[in-house]
């Protein structure tokens, strides 16, 4: 392997040469543009709105739950919120989060290519987005939708509110993800720079690999799902519905199909990240770069045949209780794999603690905590206790907040110097990200143990036994609510005052730091050698 | 230990034995959950002390780690494999926990629940029904033979560890086995609309004498009649009193089940009740099923699913026709015929004493907007 | 007056044309299989209700006039053969040849579209609505309504595919005698029969379910 | 992708579809019972091979693309066996 003598260049070499943030600065530059960078940013601005918004309704279910009866809302108002928290923080924050934002702004260049093989795909994606968006959000707060993010029926086709134009919008959102998944696999496979053999691709890379395998081989199932359900209950077709001769376990079958595999479509871009954190922070090459790159793979594939785990309570058969039961085990071990090698590569590594670092440990606990639940409840006479209650609600939060918006923050952290070429403070940093942890570790513990006490999720009004939990819980995300517009202000601040960023200012070795902060608008001023791997720590850097 | 840990957990009561041995494996589980966290992140924490960066300048080169992985590979395999065989493991006990969940015994006391938005009814064998609590005697083996009239709910009793969905359309089953006398609560698990979290229930688990006593007191269950021929005994009653099975015997009689059915083993069109209940039957595909609930639900709503041998698919699908408590009713009347004897005086049954100017039921319009409300 | 030849026109982020074209291929095989399956989640349902209502299926397939449903087929293989032949002349440069066979694709595909509303007609005419509106004196019977929702919602969609199909077709054409696409650029012309196609794969899975196992 | 295919081949593959179309209508003509839905369906599968492999040039494109069809057909068949077998095993 050669030392390469390409320098990253620098602004100060060369003036001349604009970042892609100052290429054009008109709205229509930014509109219209097809610079897989700026739509990134326009996927952050998106996305990052859905997330204040789901917060603001996770806050008012949280404050509804202090007490056990009416507090501010009546019955229905509390059943459109929980569901519109769940569809707007589900369909149109976690799951195009990372892959849209950091997926869009970082797979091109850390393959070395110019742009996204379909860059006005990509465009149109975020309009679709935006469109999906729409429709959904008009739709539950004009008309009101009640039925769960799940879509359950026979409720959701004989629910009298808006089903069916909320099911059209989780739909044209579905498309959004197929576009970019489709999209980020052909980039993938066709735009590698030379030399750049898959085995030396950053881990990111991996993981968004996989998880826009399942973008294109299951959101499909869901549209169809959906529309069926939008049809039944705007016509009455009754495909799944008893009373003419339909079966309601065929739609949860269906919906599970993807939402199962949608849940590695929310986790593995978190696990794309921290892959990235730990290696940088630890100064080290991953303890095993296969074992993590495979697994990305295993978990998309065998992530496709456990739907049923969802399913143990309603009637489904024994047969399929026993087979889906076992194979979430499997599956469970792909997870496991990378926690060990993430975990070994801390050790003999040379290791900074930042703010992404902080929020890696985070993760790690509430990722394996969370994990580990999930295996519990796919244990089936367990479930038999736990299916529908907050110790599932909990289950899913360890890992989607716990570990995806953990390394949602970790991602925006460690990035945030490449994306705006400028420094965070890294002592707001490292408050927010304590308060944050602290926050959600109140938020969601005791929910287990109102799960284990049997309180039911999706309850307006409880016995009064379940109180004090309950109140710490919305103390606790009190909390975690003050750690994100802590971080969302200080983070405004950095953007316009925040200390200039060299190219590569985490001294990592992936090939993303080798262009400058913000990168030029064709991402490399010259076509950069990748010679050699991502995690080379052992050779000196190129700077 | 038990006690403190299942208190320790937030865990209510064990109502039943199974719910202590389920608890078992749930401690196994959850103890190893937080063990297994709080390991991995004190690990990870461990090395970012034990390895922290000594000097504050960045990357000086000479610090730099060495060459490519040093994981050893022996170690990382051993724990994988380790972790599968431990949730091998769970699954095992679990899935074999859960067949025993979900396999009552046979001489279980059968109750029928019917759920709707927002209300629970059981319905006992003796006729009786009661609604929003639901009374069993202590130390005798329940079954509870779920359905639903709307959409879908969830039977759920904290302090048993059970749970199962009752689905309309369909029939599902659950049992226990009360060990104390007392009151447990029952919550609706599944989210059915704007009163979900206030469907809730109470199961009062009684001394047996004083179950049947009380049962005693309970009104029949509340068969609305239907399609206006209202609910007099049209047959001779096989059964003593308003039990479950003589009001079902009503119900066969007004929606002209006993035109093709008979109740005392008389072969007629369609199979006859007599000692059906549990049997083996033989089915026209060569295959064979168990008449257990489920079959007969099923029977009455997919009839042309599952047709017995030697007779034809004339039957026509009462789904929509029946309401879900007739259902319950018909059912406990098969189940009531099941040793049944040939009776001294076995007068034809039917279709003398059946009104014959029933139309043959078709699926009826449904009520889109109108769940709550499924009979015609 | 002669053509220019038209030349596809490489984007920046390509290396090559051979990249860029691989790229595309790529990328609609990758829109055919998730068109695939939102299609499978239909296959599915069929699947698990024909197990529930299998004689009820067999006998409202009887319903379907099966010389309708294999003329349909007839009619859409020979159209894929056209559209192949299509694509084929664009690359060898005979653009009037091209011309003409998307013409006969175009004119199969309506003559599909005739016949199946056709045949949609006649079962309305007998009462055959797809669900709640079902209302059928012969086919009482639960299942058969089962079996005409998704009837109607499978060669519905693949209906609407057929339109979409047409569509690209109607604008390759439009190109192709515009002399917008030739021999060096015709990536969009190959796409597009490739979209032909799968319709017709689709087809070839419909046709027996519900007009042959009776 | 250099050599394009010759125009006969579609013709053969185009004779050999309605062929097969013949065959199926013909087999459920016969009404095999339970082995109809076997037979029209492996032989939907062949057509649809013809049609995948020769229309839409399956046989000589790169492994991705056939990577890709294969992993779509098993997809479809692992949604429909799952939903499926619960059904037929309930
Ligand atoms: C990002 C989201 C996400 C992820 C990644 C997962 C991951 C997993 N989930 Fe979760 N789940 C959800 C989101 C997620 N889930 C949601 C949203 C719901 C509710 C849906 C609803 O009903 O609304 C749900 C519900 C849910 C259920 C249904 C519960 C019920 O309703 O009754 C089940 C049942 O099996 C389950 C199982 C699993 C399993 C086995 C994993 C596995 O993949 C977990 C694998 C990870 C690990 C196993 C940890 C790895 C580390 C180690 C093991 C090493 C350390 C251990 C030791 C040293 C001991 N999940
Ligand atoms: C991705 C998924 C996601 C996320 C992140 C969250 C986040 C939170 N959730 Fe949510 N939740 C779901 C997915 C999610 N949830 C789903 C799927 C359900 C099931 C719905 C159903 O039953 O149908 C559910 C249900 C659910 C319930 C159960 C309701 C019930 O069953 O009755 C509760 C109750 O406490 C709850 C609470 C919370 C809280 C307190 C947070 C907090 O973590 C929120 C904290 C966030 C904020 C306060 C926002 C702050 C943001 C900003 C200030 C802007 C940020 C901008 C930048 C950083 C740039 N959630
Ligand atoms: Cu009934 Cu929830
Ligand atoms: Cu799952």
């Amino acid at each position: 392997m050669t030392t390469s003598s390409v320098q990253p260049p620098s602004h100060a070499a060369n003036p001349a040469i604009r970042d892609y943030l100052h290429e054009g600065t008109s709205i229509r530059s930014w509109l219209l543009t097809r610079d897989h960078k700026r739509i990134s940013l326009m996927f952050l601005v998106a996305t990052s709105l859905s997330l204040l918004l789901g917060g603001i309704f996770a806050l008012l279910v949280r404050v509804e739950l202090l007490t056990p009866e009416r507090t501010i809302m009546d019955a229905v108002t509390y059943n459109r919120l929980f569901t519109l928290h769940g569809i707007v923080m589900v369909f149109m924050f976690m799951i195009p989060a990372i892959p849209t934002v950091f997926g869009n702004f970082l797979l091109p260049i850390m393959i070395g290519a110019k742009d996204v093989a379909f860059p006005r795909l990509n465009l149109a994606s975020f309009y679709v987005y935006a469109l999906g968006a729409a429709i959904t959000l008009t739709a539950m707060i004009a008309g009101g939708a009640d039925m769960g993010w799940t879509f359950y029926t026979p409720y959701s086709t004989t629910s009298p509110s808006a089903v069916a134009p909320v099911g059209l919008g989780v739909f044209v959102l579905g498309l959004s993800s197929i576009m970019t998944g489709l999209n980020f696999i052909v980039t993938t496979h066709t735009l590698r720079a030379r030399n750049l053999t898959w085995h030396k691709l950053p881990l990111f890379v991996w993981s968004i690999y996989a998880t826009s395998i399942i973008q294109v081989l299951a959101t499909p199932v869901l549209g169809m799902s959906l529309l069926l359900v939008a049809v039944d209950h705007a016509w009455g077709l009754g495909i799944f519905d008893p009373r003419l001769g339909g079966d309601p376990l065929l739609f949860q079958h269906l919906f599970w199909f993807y939402s199962h595999p949608a849940v590695y479509i929310m986790v593995l871009p978190a696990m794309a990240v921290i892959s990235e954190v730990v290696c940088t922070f630890a100064h080290r090459a991953p303890a095993s770069y296969r074992a993590i790159a495979y697994s990305s793979l295993g978990i998309a594939f065998v992530g496709f045949l456990t739907w049923g785990h969802h399913m143990f309570v309603s009637g489904m058969s024994l047969l399929d209780t026993g087979i889906f039961g076992v194979l979430s085990m499997f599956v469970a071990i792909f997870s496991a794999i990378k926690v060990v090698t993430w975990v070994a590569t801390l050790r003999r590594g040379s290791i900074r603690l930042t703010t992404p670092l902080i929020y890696f440990f985070a993760f790690l606990f509430l990722f394996v905590f969370g994990g580990m639940t999930g295996v519990a409840v796919a244990t089936s006479s367990l479930d038999l206790h736990w299916h529908d209650t907050y110790f599932v609600v909990a289950h899913f939060h360890f890992i989607m907040v716990g570990g995806t918006l953990t390394a949602y923050l970790a991602a925006l952290h460690y990035w945030f110097p490449k994306m705006f070429g400028r420094m965070y403070s890294e002592r707001w940093g490292t408050v927010a990200s304590i308060t944050v942890f602290t926050g959600f570790f109140f938020t969601f513990m005791p929910q287990f143990l109102l799960g284990n006490a049997g309180m039911p999720r999706r309850y307006y009004s409880y016995p009064p036994e379940y109180q004090w939990l309950n109140v710490l819980s919305t103390a606790g995300a009190s909390v975690l609510a003050a750690g994100m517009l802590l971080t969302v202000g200080y983070l405004a601040v950095a953007l316009f005052r925040g200390e200039r960023a060299g190219a590569n200012p985490w001294d990592s070795r992936s090939y993303e730091w080798l262009t400058t902060s913000p990168p030029p608008q064709h991402n490399f001023e010259e076509q950069p050698s990748m010679d050699r791997g991502p995690y080379d720590f052992h050779l000196p850097r190129l700077v | 230990m038990n006690e403190l840990l299942r208190r320790l957990l937030f865990l209510p009561p064990q109502g039943t034995s199974l719910a202590r041995e389920v608890d078992y494996l749930h401690y196994s589980v959850v103890l190893s959950t937080m063990a297994g966290s709080a390991v991995v992140a004190a690990t990870a924490m461990w090395f970012a002390v034990r390895y922290r960066r000594r000097s504050p300048t960045t990357a000086g080169e000479s610090e730099v780690a060495e060459a490519a992985p040093r994981l050893s590979y022996g170690f990382e395999l051993a724990a994988i494999l380790g972790l599968l065989a431990l949730f091998v493991g769970w699954w095992v006990v679990g899935f074999r926990q859960f067949v025993k969940l979900e396999t009552p015994p046979l001489d279980a006391l059968t109750i029928q629940v019917v759920a709707k938005q927002w209300m629970w009814t059981f319905a006992y064998p003796s006729g009786a029904a009661s609604n929003a609590v639901l009374y069993v005697p202590a130390s005798r083996a329940v079954k509870l033979v779920l359905t639903s009239r709307d959409v879908i709910h969830s039977f759920y009793v904290p302090a048993f560890r059970i749970k199962q969905d009752a689905v309309p359309g369909q029939s599902t089953s659950i049992w226990f086995e009360a060990e104390q006398p007392g009151t447990y609560p029952v919550y609706c698990a599944e989210y059915c609309g704007t009163d979900h979290s206030t469907m809730r229930a109470q199961v009062v688990v009684l001394p047996s004498e004083d179950f049947a006593r009380r049962l005693e007191r309970l009104p029949p269950l509340d068969i609305p009649a239907a399609d206006g021929f209202g609910s007099g005994p049209l047959v001779r009653s096989r059964s003593d009193g308003t039990s479950l099975a003589r009001l079902g015997e009503g119900v066969a009689a007004r929606h002209g089940c006993l035109r093709c059915h008979t109740l005392d083993g008389t072969p007629h069109v369609g199979p006859t009740w007599a000692r059906l209940y549990q049997s083996d039957v033989a089915l026209e595909d060569g295959t064979s099923v168990r008449a257990d609930e489920s079959y007969l639900t099923e029977s009455m709503m997919d009839p042309r699913v599952k047709v017995r041998r030697g007779f034809a698919a004339v039957m026509p699908t009462y789904q929509g026709v029946l309401d879900a408590a007739e259902v319950g009713a018909l059912v406990e009347l098969i189940r009531s015929l099941r040793d049944f004897r040939e009776a001294p005086s076995t007068t034809p049954l039917a279709p003398a004493g059946a009104p014959s100017v029933i139309p043959l039921p078709r699926s009826p319009l449904p009520q889109l907007r109108s769940p709550g409300d499924s009979s015609p | 007056m002669r053509r220019s030849e038209p030349q596809a026109v490489l984007q920046e982020q390509f290396g090559s044309l051979e990249q860029q074209q691989h790229a595309a291929r790529f990328g609609m095989w990758l829109f055919l299989t998730s068109e695939v399956l939102l299609f499978g989640a239909l296959f599915a349902l069929y699947t698990a209700y024909r197990l529930e209502y299998a004689e009820a299926f067999r006998s409202a397939a009887r319903h379907n006039a099966v010389w309708l449903g294999t003329a349909n087929t007839l009619v859409l293989i020979t159209s894929s053969l056209f559209a192949a032949w299509a694509a084929h002349a664009v690359k060898s440069g005979r653009a009037i040849m091209a011309e003409l066979c998307l013409l006969g694709t175009l004119a199969l595909g309506g003559l599909f579209l005739f016949l199946k509303l056709t045949e949609y007609a006649d079962h309305f005419r007998h009462g055959i609505y797809p669900g709640a509106y079902f209302r059928s004196p012969e086919l009482g019977e639960r299942g058969a309504g089962t079996f005409f929702t998704l009837y109607y919602f499978m060669t519905g969609l693949h209906g609407l595919h057929v339109v979409g199909g047409m569509s690209a077709l109607a604008i390759m054409l439009l190109q192709i005698s515009r002399g917008r696409y030739g021999p060096g650029r015709s990536t969009a012309v190959e796409l597009s029969v490739l979209y032909w196609h799968l319709v017709d794969v689709i087809w070839i899975f419909l046709w027996p379910l519900f007009y042959l196992l009776t | 992708m250099s050599d394009p295919p010759r125009a006969s081949s579609y013709l053969w593959a185009w004779l050999t579809l309605v062929l097969l179309t013949g065959i199926s209508f013909g087999a459920s003509r016969l009404h095999l019972g339970r082995w109809a839905a076997l037979v029209a369906l492996a032989i939907a599968c062949v057509k649809g091979g013809v049609v995948l492999t020769v229309f839409m040039h399956l046989y000589r494109a790169p492994f991705v693309l056939r990577f890709v069809a294969i992993l779509n057909i098993a997809w479809v068949a692992l949604l429909c066996a799952g939903v499926a077998a619960d059904v037929a095993a309930r």
